[in-house]
């Protein structure tokens, strides 16, 4: 599945996103945001807080709780800073 | 029924007001916000990232809102991106509507929830060399859940 | 601090946007309404006639008191007199801020006031050949009070 | 005094003015509406519902019990419907 991590999310973890296969157990935005965190240090960092982490499935903002499957978009990012 | 635009270049809201109206004769008001670069605490330019596959889409379903809130003939979103100096229009919101209060209430609407529901960044970068991601703020929070 | 035009050219709100903000990098914010003749009810045209000696000095009083409840870097007010066929612009209130809230609230609030406070009086000539005198509405009256 | 009229006073009248001296016992906004309103046919028509009209003193917007001289432009006129 393909990962995608914008703003400090993306400059900690030190690339534009990651293509994985979704681990056996990881169902939901939570479970993914512990997994790729024990990627690598830049990811354990960016995901340190996951409080401080907005997500999106799909295009569509999410909530920890909602389910991933291996075909999906998932991003990464802080709280959104336009307008 | 809404324009929406993400783009570098920079926006003409009176060229953009009259692609709102055109040949229209049942509209009374049209409101416009624009939002600008401000040179705070030194500020050299402001760098906006967003997340292309997605930001569109979070817009056209923002102006749907303001579309299904208020009776509009029409809205346009226009957010730049890319660096941006002191005194750069950013964003521009254009709503219009028979009457005065549907214009100018979804109007205010449109800015609270693109500054929440849109998928933008902004990064400050200053005269001094240092930069840091602009942090999103509660009462902007506030502002939009109060629609 | 306030620009207060009465005319009867039209006006392009890309050029006073930028005369509102040039040399500026405190702006956050532009906040804008304009009002538009509509074609309701066999409409021909709309013909506005004004006290001249009262009407600027109207205005600004309307613009001192939004000056004094928000902080503004300035406001500009234009309002057109003679005659007005639908589609036609009728009135701008352009109002910057280093904020949203105060641009948009402001904006509002002057609306509010020149509708009901500024000596204009508008006469509606219908495709008929029937004339009338628009009358004020309470709902206009109500509007300017909640302030 | 210059007494100014707009709008459908001003058409019930049929002219944009009078210049009159103030009558001595006028000596506010309402009294000098019930005074004009003796003028002419047209200005009892114009008159006829004083709580219709409004007026201004020297170009500010002024109240039935407000003083009126002679030095002053006092201008009638319905509610205003700009914007």
């Amino acid at each position: 599945m393909q990962i995608l991590y914008f703003a400090w999310v993306r400059e900690k973890i030190g690339r534009a996103g990651d293509d994985i296969a979704l681990p056996p157990g990881v169902t939901d935005i939570a479970g993914l945001m512990r997994h790729l965190a024990a990627l690598s240090p830049g990811h354990a960092a960016a995901f340190a807080n996951p409080t401080a982490i907005r997500a999106a499935i799909n295009q569509d903002f999410a909530r920890p709780e909602d389910a991933v499957t291996n075909g999906d978009e998932v991003a990464f990012f802080p709280p959104v800073t336009g307008g | 029924m809404a324009r929406i635009a993400v783009q570098e270049a920079e926006f003409d809201v009176s060229a953009e007001t009259a692609l709102l109206t055109a040949g229209r004769r049942d509209i009374g008001a049209v409101a416009s916000f624009i939002g600008i670069c401000r040179a705070d605490d030194g500020l050299a330019a402001m760098v906006l990232e967003h997340y292309p596959a997605m930001t569109e889409r979070a817009m056209q379903k923002i102006a749907a809102e303001a579309q299904s809130r208020w009776p509009l003939t029409g809205c346009t979103l226009i957010h730049r991106v890319g660096r941006l100096e002191p005194g750069a229009p950013i964003v521009l919101v254009l709503t219009a509507s028979a009457h005065r209060q549907a214009a100018l209430e979804s109007c205010a609407f449109l800015m609270d929830w693109l500054k929440t529901k849109a998928p933008f960044w902004k990064r400050e970068e200053f005269t001094q060399g240092a930069a840091r991601w602009v942090e999103a703020r509660a009462e902007d929070d506030a502002a939009a859940q109060k629609w």
